[in-house]
């Protein structure tokens, strides 16, 4: 049997990753690719308290349902922003993008 | 327990008794059977692949008023074989800036999802490999690794006609995907599981093709467009992109794609049948033997493959916006439709006689379509006035 | 150690690894492909917890989907195949810090609070997850309402999209 | 079929074929007349078959056919509609039922049916002929389904009307009528004289409606019921009796009877609301004889008869029905002697003779109302419809000489048609001998006898001097009349060239002559000299007079009343004849009075006391002073005020202390903080991404030592 | 079909808001699609109304189909609604005109989608006032109804339409004040809006109490006053008429007929839902001067629409009219209350209300007919039209009968009710009334003669100014309304007696 510690562990660990891709990379195509790790991890815990609680309380994975439904919508709304982006100003990269800065 | 009525059992427990005979743990020896009939079922699978080269040449020569392969052995029936040989010994090649482990992968990427389909299929009442409670399901997951198996292969093959084609290709399946998962839905509302056992057992009194016409037509639609034949075949559009994706494989990887395709379709014309005909069903003839219902599902797949491939002979290659276009605007709409219509009715007619159930069903099926045929033509009626002017299209009614 | 643990492990270890992998790899498309190989890493991890379904929709939907998207966005937003210069930017290490500490406070958390070792109990024979979900999805008692703002943020989301890539002439 | 059922079905077929003629067969000329007709012969039928079984019953006045259903729910009651056959209905049954089929059947001949279509024939104008091989022909009507129409749904509301068993439904039956006068006197429509008329008649008829609506509303009030024979018990009548009403010292039954009174004056052209009458003559002739002699004008004189229990409570309003239908007689009768349109004459006729009937009430022969009435009815008919007959072979004169100019209608153009148009003549003649009361042969004389012989017997002497003289001058004009058109040799060339009309039309004639004569003879009073005895009983007298409680007495017979009568009649006949027999020309006629021509100026004096001040107060007091200019002024002043108000605030106080004070004000504060933070913003999402989690952790290293470690 | 038992009014009275919702999102022009959409999503309402109407037990007493959810509970105010006899047949009404008014806006072509949706928001806005069990809720919809209707005067009217739309904008709303002035007073004093515990709480009122310093008779007589002048300008009674004539001439064909066949309900409603129940004995002092008021109407608003020579204005004051009866018998009903004579009063104003729906909205739509045509109302400018447009004069005139009150027809049935209950107790009122009745004929006979008959204005007859014939659609909006005013004419047992369980019950 494997305790809940080990999903909880896991999903820290890979929540933390994908903070340190969201952090760190330049492209925002891999930015995006790290929130979808932190997503991932997220669900992950979603599920695994479903199974370690009450099993007929769906709850968590309701609520993964609907991260799914979430991640699906921003990828979409992000994916093509960056599209967006780079057809106006021809770059990926987050830094060149500053134009809003003071 | 009878052989002869439920042989995997009978030969699973005989092997697994064997295994531990010879002083085997018992759950290796469970864990080695399992790998043997797995191993089995693809064995079967790809020998039946190669036949499918022989049929689909001979089909597509009837369909050309030819004869087809005829020299090797008898009705040529050698000749696949002869292909396998020549597929083998060719040489393999590897572009130079292609990304060599992407490259290798994609085409065992691409077999080994279609084989993953047949985990799922029962071939006979008893003979399934999983029964999972989310059948229906599990078959566009394993669409969505079949995807990236082309788009792997069209990116790093670093040749720009294989990732325009692998571009189109992912492009029409991604698309296509979304009618198909909304009519999965009707016979999955029809038997209330996505089980694919409990779908065909639920159509033992009327198969669901019955109660949804429609709904079998916009699924072979999607899953022809899935599959990349004609008329979607722009992936590989020789005109254009020479051979799409695969254009730099050559000799066994060149061969999993081809026999990838050509089992796909015949796994879809198989899914086809169990989920609007019934499957493995033929008025009771499947309880005879599992041998017999094994027959009855492989004639009904090759049915369903026939007709795609009926189709693929018979129609136009149609251009690429136009088809992506006719998805998402007529057909992805349609589908979602048909769903909320069977949805509704099935909620209004639960408990009503079963006659009046498929009668409703029938009807509404029927509706539906007429309506979405006229909305239809009406818009291209306008379209027609548009490119061709008022006048031209007045003259064509008169 | 149980199979199911000795399976857990190397199933943590791949996804981890994998997930590392997304984020250091230069190649995006590689790191594209990682990303695929994490999400099944975590569809497994989601068939140890007897979650099925989840599993099967994380594979259509991630995969089949969102994975395919990142791979079109990459190729759609390069002048070549090839990644060149920098992938981290500047505080590339304030990043990493930050990764790290993160995990170091989530760990440090968890360690205090006492449910980390329970262990599951077993399924009740006959409980139909899949209907059980569908039920509380679309019940008015339950998740409804959640379930149709997610809907209506899909809509949004996919107008969003097609508007924003629309490439207006 | 129970005669009940068959009672209710009685008015349903000309309601059909109004419907039917309306929907679908308005374009087809033959099918409209013939589902006109055969719904007013089915009608016919049914009525006759009512009749025929009403005289099998013995002691039909108690157990009259009846039956009725609810209708309107009113409180926990209902009110009940129904039908209602008793003698006196089914008397007039039988007479309105006879009239409206041969009038039906007039009218296809008098629009010219089977004539060509007219050159330039419009619809709303009479037709002005065909030209047929060079010869002007009449040519057919361009409105003639319609006309069948509007006929059928009239004969529908007189057969409601008559059948009905409460005051309601005769409303309902009157007021459709009421619609159907207007649309028919105003049949042409596209001639401003016609529209006039009928809107004159249908105003002037309302005047009479509200005021009986009024009286339906107040009775319903008291008794709680308007069925005729609830009303019409002895404990009803009494209690209404002796309810007084508080306006002009009447009772509640005088009271109730006056205002339904009212509503009779209107619907059968008493004084003073005789006027629309005359006018009515705009309608085509068939129209005239319907609206004007057989129903509608009849219609109310059988409203008077029906609630004469009522009326007859209360002394006071017998005397002003009296009075108002002996005046009307009289008044009428001097009018029409000075009347040159052959049926203006028969209009004001019609009004005097109504007069006589409403007077014969007002003096309590119910009896002798009633059947003059009838008789009435059936002469008046004959007469209208043999008018129509003469103008039409003198149109065809006209259309032969082909001068416009010539009125058709003028007597003055006539003269000499006894041998051009012998049918029409010869049943014209009777008619006319009949409204002259001509003894012994003809109905009018046992009527008119019969109204004179009770106001004799009851001692009303100043009544029955006033009808006695009113006789005399109906006898006058009549012969007037009957000469200057048939006598004589023609005065102009058309009416040398006029023309016998149609079957279709002399048919009627024929029919109504019939029962112009005979009907009289099944009134003979017992105790007339040498013919009472031989028919031994008064038929009419008995079957009629049990419609009431108490059956009325008749008068003893009297020689001064008969004297009279025969006096009268053939004095005023024989004078007539005298006076006009060489009359050449309007100018040789003596009794071209003006004051009598123009009706004593009536139409003038109400358009200027009534009809112009409506006009005026209704445009200028109450449209232009009151609305516009009183109501809406003084709203348009709060316009400016509160605009005044508005630029106050907004220049004293909004813009000074508001905007520039705190508005501004407020808005260099931000800016001054603005300016001063702005180089936090890098433009790096990152950076902010890394900043917030910096601060996450440190509030919550802080939250975290403050909550479990300090 | 549990849930549309249990949620039927809610379906019928938000059906129209969601269905303009989805109008919204329509492509903004395909006016075609936006008709037809309009006109099939208020079909549904209707066909839930007969469901309805079939389902309503008139035998029962109270309120029934109630849903109540909490809605403001801060207050005290709930979402209550309910339907008993009196307000069923206004929403039958309502959900019977509206297509047909939608059907009659087939020909607007400006602006379709803005159009359509204030029409269903309009329907919604009123169903909602018939509904409404709690004070609140009908105030809210009492003013839900005003936008749509501003906006639809002031977008699709006719010329002077800015002053017509700010009139009736401006008057209404100040009645509206003074409304819920008192529904707040109300509230204040008894913590709920909700009608039924009101009825009861307000009546047992001790006579002897203070309320808000004032003695309890003050009280009530200023809120009767404020209710009785917010309904009496919806009404519209004399001398609150006289944005009436402006509105309903500048307003589109179809918003003429809303505002004339529904709006002014609201206001007669108002009356019998509020002013009655709540003060029945302020409402007995004061019946003689609502009566007086009645009567004024009637009588003045003949005599002014008489002395029109615009054809919609004169139909527009003919609604002064009519509406004038339905207000007598309210007066009368207040006056004689608990008598039969009540009874008969009350149901015949009920019924004038539904009558007046039918014939005003029929004779609107009939002049939108001949204005869309000819592009003029003026009377003086037609004459002699029958001949050309036969088909339009024979309904012109069906439709005038009924307007004047012809037996048979169902201006009849209500105005004699009226009379009748209204004589033994208003008796010279009653009669003066008799005067505005006799007008009522004058001005319709003015209408038709100066329209269908006398010589023909030739200007009509050829050439591009032709008439032509009423065509297939408008016949068909006019076939119901003509059908119902003859039944209601023949037969009219079937809507009174559902009035009249109700009004015994209540009155």
């Amino acid at each position: 049997m494997i305790p809940l510690s080990w999903y909880l562990t896991f999903a820290a660990a890979l929540f933390s990753i994908g903070l340190f891709g969201a952090l760190s990379r330049r492209n925002m195509v891999a930015i995006l690719l790290g929130v979808e790790l932190m997503l991932n991890a997220v669900n992950v815990n979603l599920v695994a308290f479903w199974r370690y609680g009450d099993v007929a309380q769906m709850a968590g994975q309701v609520f993964a349902i609907i991260v799914f439904a979430v991640a699906a919508a921003e990828v979409a709304v992000g994916l093509a922003l960056v599209i967006s982006v780079y057809r106006r100003h021809n770059t990926v990269i987050a830094e060149e993008l500053d134009l809003m800065k003071w | 327990m009878n052989f002869w009525n439920d042989p995997l059992k009978v030969a699973a427990e005989w092997l697994e008794g064997v295994f531990v005979g010879w002083g085997m743990n018992e759950i290796a020896s469970h864990v080695l059977v399992v790998f043997l009939g797995v191993f089995l079922l693809v064995l079967i699978l790809m020998v039946i692949d190669i036949f499918l080269v022989w049929i689909e040449r001979k089909v597509v020569a009837r369909f050309q008023d030819r004869i087809g392969p005829n020299r090797l052995g008898p009705f040529g029936l050698v000749q696949p074989f002869a292909d396998i040989i020549k597929l083998i010994i060719k040489e393999d090649t590897t572009p130079d800036g292609a990304d060599k482990v992407v490259y290798n992968l994609a085409p065992v990427l691409s077999m080994m999802s279609v084989l993953m389909v047949w985990a799922v299929v029962p071939i006979a009442p008893v003979m399934l490999s999983v029964d999972l409670n989310v059948g229906a399901l599990f078959l566009i997951a394993t669409g969505a690794i079949g995807t990236l198996s082309i788009i792997m292969a069209g990116w790093s093959s670093n040749n720009k006609f294989a990732l325009i084609g692998g571009f189109r290709q992912v492009a029409i399946m991604v698309a296509f995907e979304v009618p198909m998962l909304a009519t999965l839905m009707i016979p999955t509302i029809f038997s209330g599981s996505m089980n694919m056992n409990a779908i065909i057992t639920a159509q033992d009194g009327l198969w669901f093709f019955v109660l949804s016409p429609l709904g079998a037509l916009i699924f072979l639609i999607a899953a022809i467009a899935e599959l990349g034949r004609a008329p979607f075949d722009l992936a590989e559009g020789e005109s254009e992109l020479v051979a799409g994706y695969s254009t730099e494989y050559s000799g066994m990887k060149f061969g999993m794609f081809y026999a990838g395709e050509l089992l796909h379709a015949l796994t879809f014309g198989g899914i086809w049948s169990i989920l609007f005909f019934g499957g493995y069903r033929f008025f009771g003839l499947e309880q005879v033997s599992p041998f017999l219902a094994i027959l009855i599902f492989l004639a009904k797949a090759l049915l369903g493959y026939w007709v795609i491939m009926w189709v693929k002979y018979t129609m136009l290659r149609i251009r690429i916006d136009q088809m992506l276009v006719f998805n998402w605007v007529f057909l992805t709409p349609l589908a979602f439709a048909l769903m909320l219509v069977t949805a509704l009715m099935n909620a209004l007619l639960k408990d009503a006689s079963p006659w009046l159930y498929g009668l409703g069903m029938f009807l509404s099926n029927v509706v539906v379509g007429w309506i979405a045929i006229e909305i239809a033509r009406s818009v291209s009626r306008k379209e027609r006035e548009k490119v061709e002017g008022v006048h031209q299209v007045a003259e064509a009614h008169h | 150690m149980t199979t199911e643990q000795i399976i857990f492990l190397i199933v943590a270890g791949a996804t981890l690894a994998s997930g590392l992998l997304v984020v250091t790899s230069r190649n995006l498309i590689h790191a594209a492909l990682w990303l695929v190989a994490t999400l099944f890493g975590v569809a497994i991890v989601y068939t140890l917890l007897n979650a099925g379904f989840m599993a099967v929709v994380q594979v259509v939907v991630y995969i089949g989907a969102i994975a395919i998207l990142f791979i079109f966005a990459v190729m759609l937003t390069r002048k070549d195949m090839r990644d060149s210069g920098a992938q981290l930017n500047s505080n590339w290490w304030a990043g990493a810090l930050m990764a790290v500490l993160t995990f170091g406070g989530l760990f440090a958390m968890l360690r205090t609070w006492g449910g980390m070792s329970k262990t599951a109990a077993e399924i009740p024979a006959g409980f139909d997850q899949i209907a059980e979900l569908g039920a509380q999805l679309t019940s008015p008692e339950a998740y409804v309402l959640p379930f149709e703002v997610a809907s209506v943020l899909l809509l949004a989301a996919m107008v969003g999209a097609v508007y924003l890539a629309f490439n207006k002439k | 079929m129970t005669t009940e059922n068959l009672i209710w079905l009685i008015p349903l077929p000309p309601l059909i074929s109004f419907a039917l003629i309306v929907l679908f067969t308005n374009k087809n000329k033959a099918l409209s007349h013939t589902v006109a007709i055969s719904a007013a012969f089915l009608s016919w039928l049914g009525a006759m078959i009512v009749f025929v079984r009403a005289l099998g019953v013995e002691h039909f006045g108690e157990h009259p056919f009846a039956s009725s259903i609810n209708w309107l729910p009113t409180g926990d009651t209902w009110l009940k509609v129904g039908v209602l056959i008793d003698p006196l209905g089914a008397a007039v049954l039988f007479f309105v039922a006879w009239t409206i089929l041969m009038i039906f059947l007039y009218s296809v001949g008098y629009h010219n049916f089977g004539q060509p279509a007219g050159d330039h024939d419009h619809a709303g104008l009479p037709p002005h002929g065909a030209t047929v091989h060079g010869h002007t022909v009449l040519s057919v009507e361009p409105m003639y389904s319609r006309f069948f129409a509007f006929i059928s749904l009239f004969a529908f509301g007189m057969f409601t009307l008559v059948v009905s068993d409460s005051l309601l439904t005769l409303f309902v039956g009157w007021e459709i009528m009421g619609l159907c006068s207007y649309l028919l006197i105003g049949f042409w429509y596209a001639k401003p004289s016609a529209r006039a008329a009928g809107i004159k008649a249908f105003m002037t008829t309302r005047i009479g409606d509200v005021f009986m609506l009024l009286g339906i509303a107040f009775l319903y009030s008291v008794t709680g019921t308007l069925s005729f024979r609830e009303i019409f018990t002895e404990e009803i009548l009494h209690t209404l009796a002796s309810v007084p009403s508080g306006v002009f010292g009447l009772s509640a039954a005088g009271l109730i009877g006056l205002l339904l009174f009212i509503g009779t004056v209107g619907k059968s052209a008493q004084f003073p609301l005789h006027v629309w009458l005359p006018d009515a003559m705009e309608g085509p002739t068939p129209v005239s004889a319907m609206i004007h002699a057989a129903t509608m004008v009849s219609a109310g004189v059988y409203a008077v008869i029906r609630m004469f229990p009522l009326l007859s409570m209360d002394e006071k309003t017998m005397t002003v029905v009296a009075f108002i239908g002996a005046f009307t007689a009289i008044f009428a009768a001097t009018i029409a002697v000075a009347q040159n349109d052959i049926k203006r004459v028969l209009a004001y006729s019609t009004i005097s003779q109504l007069g006589f009937m409403i007077a014969a009430l007002g003096i309590g022969a119910y009896v002798a109302a009633a059947f003059h009435l009838i008789t009435h009815a059936f002469f008046k008919a004959l007469l209208f419809l043999g008018s129509g007959s003469v103008i039409h072979g003198m149109e065809h004169g006209v259309f032969h000489t082909g001068n416009h100019k010539v009125d058709p209608q003028d007597m003055f153009n006539m003269g000499g048609l006894k041998d051009k148009m012998p049918i029409t003549f010869w049943t014209f003649l009777i008619g006319g001998f009949a409204l002259s009361g001509f003894p012994l042969v003809t109905a009018g004389f046992w009527s008119k006898d019969e109204i004179l012989a009770d106001a004799w017997g009851h001692h009303h002497y100043i009544v029955f001097a006033t009808l006695a003289i009113a006789a005399f001058f109906t006898a006058f004009y009549t012969m007037r009349q009957i000469t200057l058109t048939f006598l004589g040799s023609p005065r102009t060339e058309e009416a040398k060239h006029a023309h016998e009309t149609p079957w279709t039309m002399t048919t009627p004639l024929v029919v109504l002559a019939f029962f112009a004569v005979t009907y009289g003879w099944v009134g003979i009073p017992e105790h007339f000299p040498v013919l009472g005895p031989l028919v031994n009983n008064n038929w009419f007298h008995d079957f009629v007079g049990h419609t009431l409680e108490h059956v009325p007495e008749a008068p003893e017979f009297s020689w001064i009343p008969l004297l009279t009568s025969l006096v009268v009649a053939l004095g005023g006949l024989g004078l007539g004849w005298f006076v006009y027999k060489d009359v050449k020309s309007v100018e040789q006629d003596k009794f071209q009075i003006s004051f009598l021509k123009n009706k004593y100026y009536f139409d003038e004096l109400y358009e200027v006391v009534f009809i112009n001040p409506a006009y005026w107060v209704a445009e200028n007091v109450i449209y232009k002073f009151m609305d516009q200019g009183v109501i809406d002024g003084v709203l348009h002043i709060f316009g400016p005020v509160t605009d005044k108000i508005g630029s106050a605030i907004r220049n004293y106080f909004d813009v000074p202390v508001v905007n520039q004070f705190i508005g501004d004000g407020s808005a260099e504060v931000a800016w001054w903080f603005g300016k001063n933070l702005r180089p936090i913003q890098t433009g790096r999402i990152q950076q902010y991404f890394i900043l917030s989690l910096v601060v996450i952790f440190v509030v919550g290293g802080l939250l975290y030592y403050i909550l479990t470690l300090a | 079909m549990d849930f549309l038992n249990t949620h039927l009014l809610s379906l019928i009275l938000f059906l129209p808001t969601f269905a303009a919702v989805v109008i919204l999102f329509l492509p903004s022009e395909e006016s075609k699609l936006h008709r037809w959409f309009a006109f099939g999503a208020s079909l549904i309402p209707f066909g839930l109304t007969l469901y309805l109407w079939n389902a309503f037990d008139p035998n029962r007493t109270g309120f029934q189909f109630q849903e109540q959810y909490a809605w403001y509970e801060a207050i005290g105010s709930n979402f209550h609604i309910g339907v008993d006899g009196i307000s069923i047949s206004m929403v039958l009404l309502t959900t019977f005109l509206t297509p047909l008014a939608i059907l009659a806006s087939f020909s607007v072509s400006d602006k379709t989608k803005a159009y359509f949706m204030l029409f269903l928001f309009l329907e919604t806005g009123m169903l909602g006032v018939f509904m409404a069990l709690d004070l609140l809720i009908f105030f809210v919809f009492w003013e839900i109804g005003l936008v749509p209707m501003y906006f639809l005067i002031n977008q699709w009217g006719s010329a002077n339409r800015n002053y017509a739309s700010l009139k009736f904008m401006i008057y209404t709303m100040g009645g509206s004040l003074g409304l819920l002035l008192a529904i707040q007073m109300l509230g204040v004093l008894f913590g709920t809006y909700d009608l039924v515990t009101l009825y009861q709480n307000w009546n047992s009122l001790d006579s002897g109490t203070v309320l808000l310093g004032m003695p309890v008779h003050t009280v009530k007589t200023i809120a009767f006053w404020a209710f009785v002048i917010a309904f009496a300008i919806k009404v519209p009674l004399w001398p609150f008429h006289t944005w009436l004539p402006d509105a309903h001439t500048e307003a589109p064909t179809a918003g003429s007929m809303i505002l004339a066949g529904v709006l002014l309900k609201l206001g007669a409603y108002g009356f019998i839902r509020l002013v009655l129940p709540f003060y029945p004995n302020e409402a007995r002092m004061f019946s003689g001067a609502l009566a007086f008021l009645a009567v004024a109407a009637i009588v003045f608003g003949a005599f002014a629409s008489y002395a029109q020579t615009d054809f919609k204005r004169l139909v527009a004051y003919s609604s002064v009219n009519h509406m004038g009866f339905v207000v007598l018998g309210i007066a009368a009903a207040g006056l004689a209350a608990g008598t039969k004579d009540a009874h008969i009063a009350m149901s015949g104003a009920v019924l004038q209300m539904f009558n007046h729906g039918l014939s005003a909205a029929g004779m609107f739509f009939l002049v939108g007919v001949i204005y869309e045509r000819t592009h003029t109302r003026d009377l003086n400018q037609f004459g002699g039209l029958f001949p050309l447009v036969p088909v339009y004069g024979g309904i012109l005139i069906f439709t005038s009968m009924a307007s004047l009150g012809l037996p048979g027809l169902n201006g009849f049935v209500s105005e004699f009710m009226v009379v009748r209950g209204a004589y033994p107790v208003l008796t010279v009122y009653t009669a003066v009334a008799m005067l505005g009745l006799l007008f009522t004929g004058a001005y319709i006979l003015k209408g038709i003669k100066s329209v269908l008959h006398g010589p023909m204005n030739e200007h009509w007859a050829h050439g591009e100014h032709k008439l032509t014939e009423i065509n297939t659609r408008e016949i068909l909006v006019m076939l119901p309304l003509m059908v119902l005013i003859l039944i209601l004419g023949i037969w009219p047992a079937w809507l009174v007696s559902v009035i009249n369980q109700t009004v015994v019950a209540l009155f």
